[in-house]
């Protein structure tokens, strides 16, 4: 679906920042929701994030010492900028993209990871043990999980022959019945896990497991700081979402498809959450080198085998049965 | 050695009602057995002041209005109780009881918890000689 | 019958040792010692297996108070050992004067915290324990003074 | 000990506050990077002096006042101080009064079993399992309020017997919620046997052999999951266990899945000693009279708590006070275990290794 708004209304209201905001939120809000139900309880009302982002942002700013004050007060705001900035190159609401050009996923996944950064250096910066050893941790997960989860996102790529967000989806819708979800499965689990990993969600949030290090890289960070966090995590979540949706669920064309689809993935995302153990950071790296990273390979092996053998298979079939 | 041992249980409560109660919205029928709040019956004590004697948080205390014809008024601090029953098993006359229906005392002032249980006439008659001489208490 | 057996074997392990040997309850058996041989006690039960230390008990047993003299009177230590049903309890006294008692924690390591729960409760000093630190009184608990002595009422700071 | 400030030395505080204690209590972990090379701990923060307030109360005021020892297992202690002074008064509670005792103490293990299941494992970061397991535990938290009148300190014990009875609607009510419990608790040893990302925080974690058990005297099912068979139950049967002979239950795998497996085979004893109970209940009154002054006497009783072995040392001396109470819990002696297998094990397996012990702050701090 084209979108012809003027590009500020795009970049500050419509798919971009406030609209953003809110589907963010409304997000997270489903899925807590979610994990209150598979647990059998009854889970937050709708506007409880907003709620929170709001009181957090009445809240004082404490800014503890032995910290740098500056990249204290910057790293939020870069991480939420990078979230947003990532969110011009997806086709949110199934619309086309504000923005794309080609190479535009390499760009995505790294301003996406821009914002795990700001969250490890948030945590290294301060003197806190909790926060120091939750730093670590969430740079250790985010060189796990970064490889596998771009090679996966690479298998659409190459079967569309591009690497541009826009034509990807453009190629997905046209292949509507064959979703690249069916045809590439294993790439499709491991960017589902890849996402889980990106945002933190149990079983991979040893980063900032409440139980060991009280909040993580977050110990020290409370009201606007805090908020613009978790606006950047919801963000990311939406991103993500419609990320996958767009490569693996047969593209998005309109704002339907977009509810229908994103709905889904956060169901299945929900019950992956509420399934499993925390895994120690041990795990999660054994985890994504051993299983994951291997199976996307795998996976775009078999996509090359697929895309440039097939010509020569089909001959040879057609050849064999007398085609 | 199952991947999500717990998918049976999250999958069925998917389309279970939460078991949460929403209390105070709606409120279960308490247990007969309940120990709320305390209640006092002054027309069948002997002023015996054996609940007092056991009574491990010092929370009640039988004031004698006349001991000749059995007349006692007992205060009782429901912010000291601790809600063990030791008086109700002590009791050889059954005059004290716990209510089953009366467990929400919060209050936001301490007067409600200083509770005088007492025929009218002692009550009154206790008022009186509280304002006769107000600083020493009546013969306890 | 098996708890009898486990009786008879603390009693004739302990004979050399004790002082006096009593039965106050029929799974228990008292045995009281001097202070030297609590340690040569401890052991042999060790060596015995005979059971673990289930626990030390302190009790303050204050003399009849004298006006005017220092508090006198003595502390008891039980050391409880447990074996299936059966219990044995070793009876040692420590006076006022000098409460010294040599720590078991060399023979049971496990022995830490009840030491230093009698130290700071009681002011029995066992001499050698590994760690002196208060175990559940408040690090800024005055020197000297100890709850659970019948004299302690309170730290009245009017 | 290391001395935590030595320089190379990063030591992560897990303070009086934190999420993953329930109580107050303050450790130090050395770290070497995510591996624990020290611990230490700092208890006291939940000290009331009980001892100290029981030998200011007669006796059934001390009842009460011991029951608040521990949130948890309140009933266990209330039972080990009535028990401890019909010993004194040598006077026995009449058979309908044990077998009562007895279900109830069955029943508050249950409660506090599938409390410590759901703690446990949200220190292991499985929220779901947190979540139903405490979910489950409300109907015990209900049968008891129905046959006692209060969910947690039941006061159901007085100096000689009980205070309620049980009655055949109470009866049905407890057996239909026995049969719900017994489904939930072969699912809950099948997730905790089998669910892979869970065998991965538990299985050879905080492994203590049967030689360590031994010599660093853990006692109740932190032993028991190590070979060592003891149990207060079986070996020096006290109230109704006469009666209500209880199977021993000893698994030796050493590492934190035996306890959680000795745990839940546990609740699963405790449901058939209940139904056992229910079904032959003695008939008789429930309480005895027992003098207000108690003779000079001097008594040890030992209980089986849910946390393991408690040690009551009670001393009278003629007056309706005693001259001593000495209250030895099992989680003092459960410390020693976790202080000396820490080292070796990462941080994050901290957290699930101290609840391996279903430590009681309030308990040990008295």
């Amino acid at each position: 679906m084209e979108l012809s708004l003027h590009p500020i209304i795009l970049l500050l209201f419509f798919p971009g920042g406030l609209f953003l905001f809110v589907a963010g939120l409304l997000y997270e809000w489903v899925d807590r929701k979610l994990v209150a139900q598979y647990q059998n309880r009854i889970g937050p009302r709708f506007i409880q994030p907003l709620a929170d982002i709001i009181k957090l942002l009445a809240k004082e700013e404490i800014v503890p010492d032995g910290v740098h004050k500056g990249l204290f007060i910057a790293l939020p705001i870069v991480g939420l900028a990078s979230a947003l900035a990532a969110a011009l190159y997806v086709p949110l609401v199934g619309f086309n993209p504000s923005y794309s050009f080609n190479g535009d996923l390499i760009v995505v996944v790294y301003l996406l990871s821009v914002m795990t950064l700001c969250l490890g250096l948030a945590g290294a910066n301060t003197a806190d043990r909790f926060s120091l050893v939750g730093a670590t941790r969430t740079l250790t997960q985010l060189f796990s999980y970064e490889a596998p989860f771009m090679l996966s996102l690479l298998g659409p790529a190459i079967v569309a022959g591009t690497w541009q967000i826009s034509e990807i989806n453009a190629f997905a819708i046209e292949s509507r019945p064959w979703w690249f979800a069916f045809t590439q499965i294993v790439g499709f689990l491991v960017a589902m896990v890849g996402l889980m990993g990106k945002l933190e969600m149990p079983p991979f949030d040893a980063p900032e497991a409440e139980t060991e290090i009280v909040a993580g890289a977050l110990t020290e960070y409370s009201g606007r700081g805090l908020a613009l966090f978790r606006l950047g995590k919801d963000v990311e979540l939406v991103i993500g979402l419609t990320l996958i949706a767009a490569f693996f669920m047969g593209g998005l064309a309109n704002p339907l498809d977009f509810l229908w689809k994103t709905a889904i993935l956060i169901l299945v995302v929900a019950a992956l959450q509420s399934l499993f153990a925390r895994l120690r950071i041990d795990q999660t790296v054994g985890l994504w080198w051993r299983a994951g990273a291997l199976l996307a390979l795998l996976q775009l092996l078999a996509i090359i085998l697929g895309r440039y053998l097939q010509p020569v298979l089909s001959q040879f079939f057609s050849g064999l049965f007398g085609g | 050695m199952t991947i999500g041992a717990m998918l049976s249980d999250i999958v069925r409560s998917l389309f279970k009602k939460p078991v949460t109660e929403r209390y105070p919205f709606e409120r279960k029928p308490t247990p007969a057995r309940l120990r709320g709040k305390l209640i006092y019956d002054p027309t069948r004590c002997t002023g015996c002041m054996l609940c007092m004697k056991d009574c491990t948080a010092n929370a009640i205390e039988i004031i004698t209005v006349d001991k000749v014809n059995k007349k006692f008024v007992m205060r009782f601090h429901a912010d000291r109780c601790t809600y063990c029953a030791q008086c109700v098993e002590n009791c050889r006359f059954d005059c004290i009881q716990m209510s089953a229906e009366d467990y929400e005392m919060a209050a936001l002032t301490r007067t409600p918890f200083e509770v005088m249980y007492g025929r009218e006439e002692d009550l009154q008659a206790l008022l009186d000689c509280a304002e006769k001489a107000p600083g020493d208490e009546p013969a306890a | 019958m098996e708890l009898e057996t486990a009786l008879q074997s603390a009693e004739t392990l302990l004979q050399p040792l004790a002082v006096e040997i009593k039965r106050p309850e029929p799974e228990r058996v008292d045995v009281y010692i001097t202070l030297e041989n609590l340690k040569p006690a401890v052991q042999t039960l060790v060596d015995a297996h005979w059971g673990y230390l289930a626990a030390i008990t302190g009790v303050d047993k204050p003399a009849p108070a004298v006006a005017g003299a220092a508090p006198d009177g003595d502390v008891e230590v039980l050391y409880t050992f447990a074996n299936g049903g059966a219990l044995a309890t070793l009876r040692v006294r420590a006076p006022y004067t000098d409460a010294q008692i040599p720590t078991i924690c060399d023979i049971i390591p496990a022995a830490t915290l009840f030491e230093r729960e009698l130290i700071e409760m009681l002011g029995v000093d066992c001499i050698g324990t590994p760690d002196r630190g208060h175990l559940i009184l408040p690090d800024e608990w005055p020197e000297g003074v100890y709850p659970l002595r019948k004299s302690f009422t309170g730290l009245n700071q009017e | 000990m290391e001395n935590p400030e030595s320089p190379q030395k990063f030591v992560v505080p897990i303070g009086p506050q934190h999420p993953a204690l329930k109580e107050p209590a303050h450790f130090e972990f050395s770290v070497d990077g995510e591996i624990v090379t020290g611990a230490s701990v700092r208890l006291g923060y939940v000290h009331r002096g009980i001892e100290k307030a029981a030998e200011a109360r007669n006796y059934p005021q001390g009842l009460y006042l011991v029951e608040r020892v521990c949130g948890i297992c309140s009933h266990v202690h209330a039972l080990s101080f009535a028990l401890g002074t019909e010993k004194l008064a040598k006077v026995v509670a009449p058979p309908r009064a044990q077998a009562i005792r007895v279900l109830t103490s069955e029943l508050e293990r249950l409660h506090s079993h599938m409390l410590w299941l759901g703690v446990a494992a949200h220190e292991g970061g499985f929220d779901t399992l947190f979540m139903y397991s405490w979910r489950d535990r409300e109907t015990v938290m209900d049968l008891l309020e129905q046959m006692t009148g209060n969910r947690v300190n039941y006061s159901i014990n007085i100096i000689g017997g009980v205070k309620q009875d049980v009655s055949d609607e109470i009866k049905t009510a407890i057996l239909k919620g026995m049969d719900f419990l017994e489904g939930r608790m072969t699912h809950y040893l099948t997730v905790v046997t089998t669910d892979e990302t869970f065998l991965g925080r538990t299985r050879d974690v905080g492994v203590m052999t049967r030689e360590q058990a031994e010599t660093l005297g853990p006692v109740g099912p932190t032993a028991r999951a190590s070979g060592v068979p003891i149990d207060v139950r079986v070996d020096s049967p006290y109230a109704g266990y006469v009666d209500f002979p209880v199977n021993l239950i000893v698994d030796d795998g050493c590492d934190l899945l035996a306890r959680f497996v000795v745990r839940i085979k546990e609740m699963q004893e405790s449901i058939r000693l209940i139904r056992e109970i229910l079904d032959h209940l003695p008939e008789g009154e429930l309480a005895v009279r027992v003098p207000r002054r108690i003779p000079e006497n001097e008594i040890i009783q030992r209980v089986e708590a849910p946390r393991g072995e408690l040690f009551y040392y009670m001393k009278s001396n003629g007056t309706d006070m005693p001259e001593r109470v000495k209250i030895r819990t099992p989680s003092l002696c459960n410390w020693a275990s976790v202080i000396n297998l820490a080292p070796g094990y990462k941080l994050a397996d901290m957290p699930m290794i101290l609840a391996g012990i279903d430590p009681c702050f309030s308990c040990n701090d008295r």
